[in-house]
């Protein structure tokens, strides 16, 4: 029961957090200005670097984030893309056609995401269960159908978009780069749109955080529900085919190596905001990118110390030690109509 | 119940008919030879991982069936899936009655050295197996990767516009890969003291560092964007993220490792000029003759190190470079080339 | 057979309804794995039996079978004393690292003990790494409210990092002759041996999983744990430390991991080397779920996924079948099993409640 | 908000009078079961234009599972509902609000963390293509607002909205859905007298423009004050219907029940001994800093019951679970038998002597999935002759959860027999059973009847004052005035986390009471 307000500061009335970001987002463009100046080949490698790590990363997040809005939690995501990689590269080596390809690693996205959907609305499995399951089948499955000696015909190659490409720095960076890129760019945008003002994004979101209103106002929320892991499942699709198709044009059991997992931890650090996300993968990109770049500049340092960078961050994050982070608060819970 | 239980199995039964149309590998195994008094029978225990990895499980199955065309015998692999299986997968070829197993990899030193003293019989192949000790029956294929490298160094620096060139690498913690980078490094300053070597390890651990392969690519390409032109390539599956990377590339060269990359990663042949080879196969080859002929040795076998046909940059190797291979290799046995520590 | 329903007196009935759903689940996971292996051209039948052989039979494939059921034992109940208490320890596997880099590093580093000090201390020194590493997420669930999910997640990726960077750096074997990543092998005290064909390690498991069970059922911890895990809320009202419980949970959980690795290092690979540990703690999930919790049935669990383990590599090069064939079945099973639900909507069967297992859903904080 | 007038007729006559007696939603034959209850057998109701019903039926009576299947969240196993006399299958909420029926739940359905206009679009977003469009949703919110005196902020964030104004918003939502017949469920539950007045005006407001209202409520007093006609239901059944003119509460009450109910409790004049409990300046805040309860001071004496009055939501639950070690407070102290008790520490309560029925037993007072045998002992499996050096003694805790059983009269098929499988009434009595025998100078009960049925409730009562005739002090907290009225030697009132006045329960009366809760001092 509100009462009063114990205390409150002078400042209280100022916007630190927009003034905090509008501060942040200067200093790194001073940053990346005055290294460019230095050295614009460089700089633009590892921007160019750090946006292609966080590709993969940002599709998994939002695969995340829509399944995560709508209350179904999947940690399953690394075994979505992990199989996803597996068939949009087969397909591509079977058929040559790239855009088909795609599309296939897509539909398998999307149809692991309709078995966990599934398995957690239908059946009400928990659902951090279920994505164990997915994760150790994808693992198994590819494995034992890789079919070793295949080789495709190629991959996406850059499509720079006429003059935008020219513009110094951002032009190399932005405006020419391969299809999933520029989706996975316009997809974020697009989800912001969707998740905070659209009739489906505040649906869903209501699904996530208070199952039962959303039903007694006429939402369903299994179709809800189902739809977003779908949808979420088509993002994983493109991650997946992003390694396969965009990135190496090549398959290897376990390639996608943990990145569905550290999704995930962008997930969280972005707090299930695609955009915040979108800044958090490409952080970690950088983080790596950099760690690279480091080593080409004869700096040795110990790399599994930056390798553990993500993980600390996220465990920091979720601990609430710097800006708490808050899930949906349907997450996980099987919703039953009573 | 009945009715459910069926459509389950018959929508499995679809799903499988679907997933089984890619036929999964199978383990070759050639009939018995003509001889029915005793076969001889090579057996071949991977490291974890598969045997058509592009690497030195490949190629040194390769080297069993290339032997196998000359002589008629049986032969056989098995995949090692958990690194404590070693020991028994071994033994399953030893209770077999195999004659000569080949074990793949530094790993299975130990557990090698292990059958080797309670099978005096067998004859054991240690591929990449340091021996520190002579152990009758084992012998240890090694192989001098600094001096491949240095020649893909020599060849890097000689071909280069931009006096720029790259490594992209597995993983520091293996001393092969190491080896090669000290090679390719040492070799380009021998060439070009003022060249620009820009490489890097995988940041991973052992689980990840040779199966990355975007990883490779997109660090394959940082660099080029930074003006290396050449890209020397060697970490496995991550190394070969790199060439098909450099490959998409018009006007850039790239560099394998272990075997000749040409034959294993076609979607590379736009750049791959050579690689930096470890002849793994014919080394097999050699020491499967030796058995036969029963005159198997023990304790280090070094194979060869050397560069990988050009295939079609035949043209652009000129004989001037070719020379400088020479130069350089002869320069490096006799000691003259100082390589760096890592 | 839907229609049974425990009668007091009948135990046979009781035991049937209890092991039913899990026993349900490896058959329909192998007829799965059949209908994998049939259309993929190769012939189910040879290849379990083939799997049968390799892990049972002779002696000394089934000494394998126990020391890959090991630090299954281990690792399941780490898990599944988890779950008692609530959690989901993802961790087990980063715990268990620990414990094995630790023992490996008391095994190697300190020489001229006797071997009745020696094994004992490197045991020792495992669960207590493991019980540190296990102490993390539970201090971070208890006074931050971040899930142990994601945290142990994470934290396995941590000590991945740690272990591979300890075992190249300052703990790396330094002998002539080694070129890899790992720690020097342990000495001969701190090996533990076998007393005939079974590894001393399986009978420490086997009497750790009993002990496990009482401290469950019959003490005032485990009731403790149990109603913690069951409903926090009322424990807190009973006067528990909740917040101790779920710390001390995760520390068990941890050392009974950190113990598996230890015994994997001084009974099985006799040092640390990266990678010799992998998928274990992963396996425990399955282990547990499919022994739904019982430290008693992990004991049957684990040597079921070992045996898998065991005969696998007779099953691939007898039966040309690939190893991955074990993870399909693997996944499968775990699905069926803890998915009871689609067991039960398979076989149409009723659903008992205390059957269900209790897990904290989501990873919000409080 | 500033006259209180709970016997108003004059209005209830005029809404009659503006009400069409046009029949607008018709019930008929409804069935309705769950596993092992019958919720509505062969109930049947009529609705007409621009009035109020009220539906009235204590717990468990089948009154929200009738509304339920009213709005569609439920389906009724057979009987048919008719809308201006046609045939209208509802199937879910979204055929309901088609049909322009509109529900007020009893625990309210908004998203916390959304804004007040997002809950109100909910559903029935406005849009351009596919956007959102907020600003007319706004315009019609605050139109809707102007019109119906329903003013609040369509900006503001519901976690941080008052109760009652969180139900305005509930009411927003229906009637931004253009709703012909309204369904609240239990909606003064979180009022007070005032809010309930206010709310009132509210209702006939909508009745004037042709609103029709079901109003479900357990409270005779408001029935007689707002409703057009009153149906009554039992055990699932309706059994009888009413107007005010023709009922009072004597005759309501007796017909909810099926039989004549005495509303009061028995009881000797107290004999208070010494001072069991002391609470002095007690201040506890909430997550966001704010005071749930401010200055709480209050002492219960052996022998005595002080009852605390008040809204639920003014800080009663954190006062109690400050009290009982549940939650940490930020200043004060706590004194158990003349010694000052340490914070959060439940153990340390109990062994000083103290009961405590919690307010949510599901939620606190029980373990479900454990049998009663663990449940009797939860608070003592640590003790001889329970336990022995950390092992539990299974046949000791047989043994007293047979006693309990025995004593208690609590109807279960075994000892074994999982918390979950009884009946609210037999698990509050495993909770009233475990806690009382224990030896305990000070009991803690907090809502101890809620949701329970009429020989439970009197059960209870009973209890307490056996416990205060004993000699142990009681601490019972309740939003049910009657009950604090009824079992009660003292009476202090909480107003937004204050103790506004302690009176005693001779000399107390309902208007002033009422109005102290009111926060009139």
């Amino acid at each position: 029961m509100i009462s009063e307000t114990v205390k409150r500061g002078p400042f209280s009335h100022i916007n630190w957090k927009l003034w905090r970001s509008v501060i942040l987002a200067l200093l790194i463009l001073a940053a990346i200005l005055f290294f460019n100046a230095r050295n614009p080949a460089e700089t633009r490698a590892v921007l160019r670097s750090t946006l292609r790590y966080a590709v993969p990363l940002i599709l998994g997040a939002l695969c995340g984030i829509f399944c995560e809005r709508a209350g179904i939690v999947n940690i399953g995501i690394e075994g979505q893309m992990l199989l996803s990689a597996f068939t949009s590269y087969m397909t591509n080596a079977w058929t040559g056609n790239l855009m088909f390809s795609l599309f296939v690693g897509m539909v398998t996205g999307s149809i692991v995401g309709l078995f966990l959907a599934f398995l957690s609305i239908k059946l009400k499995l928990n659902q951090v269960i279920g994505g164990t399951v997915i994760n150790i089948l994808a693992a198994g499955i590819t494995g034992y159908f890789y079919q070793v000696g295949t080789t495709t015909k190629g991959k996406f190659a850059s499509i720079p978009l006429g003059p935008l490409a020219d513009i110094p720095i951002i032009g190399p960076l932005l405006f020419n780069n391969p299809p999933i890129t520029y989706i996975a760019i316009v997809l974020v945008i697009v989800s912001q749109i969707v998740l905070f003002n659209t009739r489906w994004g505040l649906r869903t979101r209501a699904v996530g955080e208070h199952p039962r209103a959303a039903d007694t106002l006429g939402v369903d929320v299994f179709k809800i529900r189902y739809l977003n892991v779908l949808i979420g499942g088509v993002m994983a699709g493109l991650a997946g085919a992003f390694l396969t198709l965009e990135g190496v044009g090549l398959f290897e059991r376990g390639m996608t190596n943990g990145r569905g997992f550290i999704a995930l931890a962008v997930m969280i650090f972005g707090k299930w905001n695609p955009i915040s996300s979108a800044m958090a993968a490409l952080f970690f990109g950088f983080a790596n990118a950099m760690q690279t770049q480091l080593q080409f500049m004869g700096i040795q340092i110990a790399h599994q110390f930056v390798g553990m960078i993500p993980y600390l961050l996220t465990i920091i994050v979720v601990s609430g030690f710097v800006g708490r982070s808050r899930a949906p608060a349907a997450e996980g819970i099987p919703y039953e109509k009573e | 119940m009945k009715k459910r239980l069926f459509s389950i199995l018959a929508i499995l039964l679809v799903a499988g008919l679907v997933l089984g149309a890619c036929t999964p590998k199978g383990t070759d195994v050639k009939p018995p030879a003509d001889d029915p008094a005793k076969t001889f029978k090579v057996g071949l225990v991977t490291d974890v991982g598969e045997v058509d990895d592009k690497s030195f499980n490949q190629a040194s199955w390769e080297g069993v069936l290339a032997a196998q065309k000359d002589l008629s015998f049986e032969s056989k692999y098995i995949e090692t899936k958990d690194a404590k299986d070693y020991d028994a997968n071994i033994q399953l070829f030893i209770d077999e009655g195999f004659d000569v197993i080949v074990t793949v990899g530094f790993a299975l030193g130990e557990a090698t050295h292990k059958a080797a003293k309670a099978n005096p019989e067998v004859a054991f192949i240690g591929v990449d197996q340091f021996q520190g000790e002579v152990v009758p029956g084992v012998a240890g294929l090694i192989f001098d990767e600094a001096l491949s490298g240095l020649l893909a160094g020599v060849l890097a620096a000689e071909i280069t516009q931009s006096n720029v060139i790259a490594a992209v690498l597995g993983t520091d913690l293996v001393p092969p890969v190491v080896n090669f980078n000290r090679g390719y490094v040492g070799g380009s300053k021998w060439v070009n003291p003022e060249i620009n070597v820009i490489s890097t390890y995988h940041p991973g651990g052992m689980d990840v560092a040779f199966t990355d392969p975007e990883w490779g690519a997109s660090t394959a390409k940082q660099a080029i964007e930074q003006g290396a032109d050449v890209i020397f390539a060697a970490g496995g599956k991550t190394g070969n993220g790199a060439l098909i990377e450099t490959a998409e590339h018009a006007g850039l060269f790239c560099i394998g490792v272990d075997t000749d990359q040409w034959l294993t990663v076609p979607e590379a042949h736009k750049c791959l000029i050579s690689s930096a080879t470890k002849d793994i196969s014919d080394s097999v080859v050699a020491l499967i003759n030796l058995a036969v002929e029963g005159k198997f040795p023990s304790g280090n076998y070094l194979g060869g190190s050397s560069l990988a046909p050009f295939h079609d940059f035949e043209s652009v190797v000129t004989d001037e470079i070719r020379t400088k291979l020479e130069e350089a290799k002869a320069a490096y046995e006799a000691n003259q080339i100082e390589l760096p520590e890592k | 057979m839907e229609s049974v329903t425990p009668s007091q007196n009948n135990w046979l009935q009781k035991v049937w309804f209890s092991v039913r759903i899990p026993f349900l689940a490896i058959i329909l996971a192998l007829i799965v794995g059949a209908v994998v292996l049939l259309v993929s051209g190769s012939n189910p039948l040879e290849a379990y039996a083939q799997l049968f052989k390799g892990a049972f039979g002779s002696l000394k494939n089934f000494q394998r079978v126990l020391e890959k059921s090991t630090p299954l034992i281990f690792s399941g109940l780490a898990v599944a004393l988890g779950f008692k208490a609530g959690l989901f320890n993802i961790g087990a596997q980063g715990q268990l690292l620990l414990g094995a880099i630790i023992a490996g590093f008391v095994g190697f580093s300190i020489k001229g003990l006797p071997s009745y000090v020696h094994i004992p201390l490197a045991l020792l020194c495992g669960i207590v790494a493991g019980a540190l590493y296990g102490a993390i997420p539970g201090l971070l669930k208890a006074f931050s409210g971040a899930h142990e999910v994601i945290t142990t997640i994470m934290l396995n990726y941590i000590a991945i990092n740690l272990t591979d960077y300890l075992s190249d750096g300052p703990w790396k074997d330094m002998s002539p002759g080694n070129i890899v990543s790992r720690l020097p092998a342990i000495e001969e005290s701190a090996k533990i041996g076998t007393i005939g064909p079974v590894p001393i390690g399986f009978i420490v498991a086997v009497l750790i999983a009993f002990l496990i069970w009482f401290v469950i059922n019959r003490t005032t911890f485990g009731f403790e744990i149990n109603s913690v895990g069951l409903n926090p809320h009322a424990s807190k009202y009973a006067g528990m430390r909740t917040k101790v419980l779920i710390i001390a949970a995760l520390i068990v959980s941890g050392a009974l991991a950190g113990l598996g690795g230890a015994v994997e290092t001084q009974g099985v690979v006799g040092r640390y080397q990266p990678g010799f540990n992998a998928g274990i703690g992963f396996d425990g999930i399955t282990v547990a779920l499919l022994a739904r919790n019982s430290p008693i049935a992990v004991i049957a669990s684990s040597l079921l996924l070992g045996a898998m383990k065991g005969g696998a590599n007779t099953m691939q090069f007898y039966a040309n079948v690939p190893n991955e064939i074990i993870d399909i079945i693997q996944g499968t099973m775990l699905l069926f099993v803890t998915a009871e639900m689609v067991v039960r909507w398979v076989f149409k069967m009723r659903k008992r409640s205390e059957t269900e297992i209790t897990v904290t859903a989501g990873w919000g904080q409080r | 908000m500033d006259t209180l007038d709970l016997t108003n007729d004059k209005t209830t006559e005029a809404t009659k009078m503006t009400g069409k007696e046009t029949l607008i939603l018709e019930a008929r034959n409804i069935y309705k079961t769950f596993p092992g209850t019958i919720a509505n057998a062969d109930v049947s109701l009529e609705l007409h234009r621009g009035e109020v019903l009220a539906l009235l039926g204590e717990n468990g009576a089948g009154k929200s599972t009738l509304m339920n299947v009213i709005y569609g969240l439920y389906t009724q196993d057979s009987g048919e509902i008719f809308l201006n006399g046609e045939p209208y299958s509802i199937n879910n909420p979204h055929d309901a609000i088609a049909a322009g029926i509109g529900m007020v739940h009893q625990h309210f359905m908004l998203v916390p963390v959304f804004t007040v206009l997002e809950n109100v679009m909910l559903g029935a977003e406005t849009c351009r293509g596919p956007f959102l469009n907020k600003k007319a949703a706004e315009a019609k919110l605050r139109q809707l607002e102007k019109s119906f005196g329903l003013e609040v902020d369509p900006h503001a964030i519901i976690e941080e909205l008052p109760v009652g104004l969180q139900q305005r918003v509930e009411i927003l939502k229906a009637l931004y859905r253009d709703v012909e017949i309204l369904i609240m469920d239990e909606p003064t539950a979180v009022l007070t007298p005032q809010e309930t007045e206010e709310l009132f005006k509210i209702m006939r407001r909508l009745t004037e423009r042709g609103v029709s209202i079901v109003f479900i409520t357990h409270k005779l007093k408001e029935v007689l004050e707002i409703a057009d006609r009153i149906i009554i239901m039992r055990r699932g059944h309706v059994v009888g219907s009413a107007t005010p003119a023709e009922t009072d509460e004597h005759g309501l009450a007796s017909m909810m029940v099926g039989r004549e109910v005495i509303l009061e409790v028995d009881k000797l004049p107290a004999e208070p001994g010494d001072t069991v409990l002391e609470v002095k300046q007690l201040n506890v805040h909430d997550a966001n800093q704010l005071h749930s309860v401010k200055d709480c001071s209050l002492s219960v004496r052996a022998g005595e019951v002080l009852g605390v009055a008040g809204v639920q939501g003014n800080g009663q639950s954190e006062l109690v679970e400050a009290i009982t070690g549940l939650r940490r407070y930020n200043s004060g102290e706590i004194w158990i038998d003349g010694k000052r008790m340490p914070q959060e520490k439940p153990r340390v309560l109990v062994e000083n002597g103290m009961a405590h029925i919690p307010e949510d037993r599901q939620k606190h007072g029980l373990i479900l999935q454990y049998p009663l045998t663990s449940n009797f002992v939860l608070c003592n499996y640590y003790r001889e002759p329970y336990s022995r050096h950390g092992v539990l003694n299974a046949e000791a805790i047989l043994k007293n959860a047979d006693a309990l059983i025995e004593r208690f009269d609590v109807r279960t098929p075994s000892a074994e027999t999982s918390a979950g499988d009884l009946s609210g009434g037999n698990q509050q009595k495993v909770i009233v059973g475990r806690e009382l025998s224990r030896d305990v100078s000070l009991v803690i009960a907090n809502q101890p009847t809620r949701g329970l049925d009429v020989g439970s409730i009197e059960y209870i009562h009973q209890t307490l004052i056996d416990m205060r005739d004993a000699g142990v002090g009681v601490l019972l907290v309740s939003s049910e005035l009657d009950e604090i009225m009824s079992v009660s030697d003292r009476i202090a009132v909480m107003y937004r986390g204050e103790i506004v006045d302690v009176l005693d329960a001779r000399d107390a009366n309902r208007e002033h009471i009422g109005l102290l809760m009111a926060g009139h001092a």
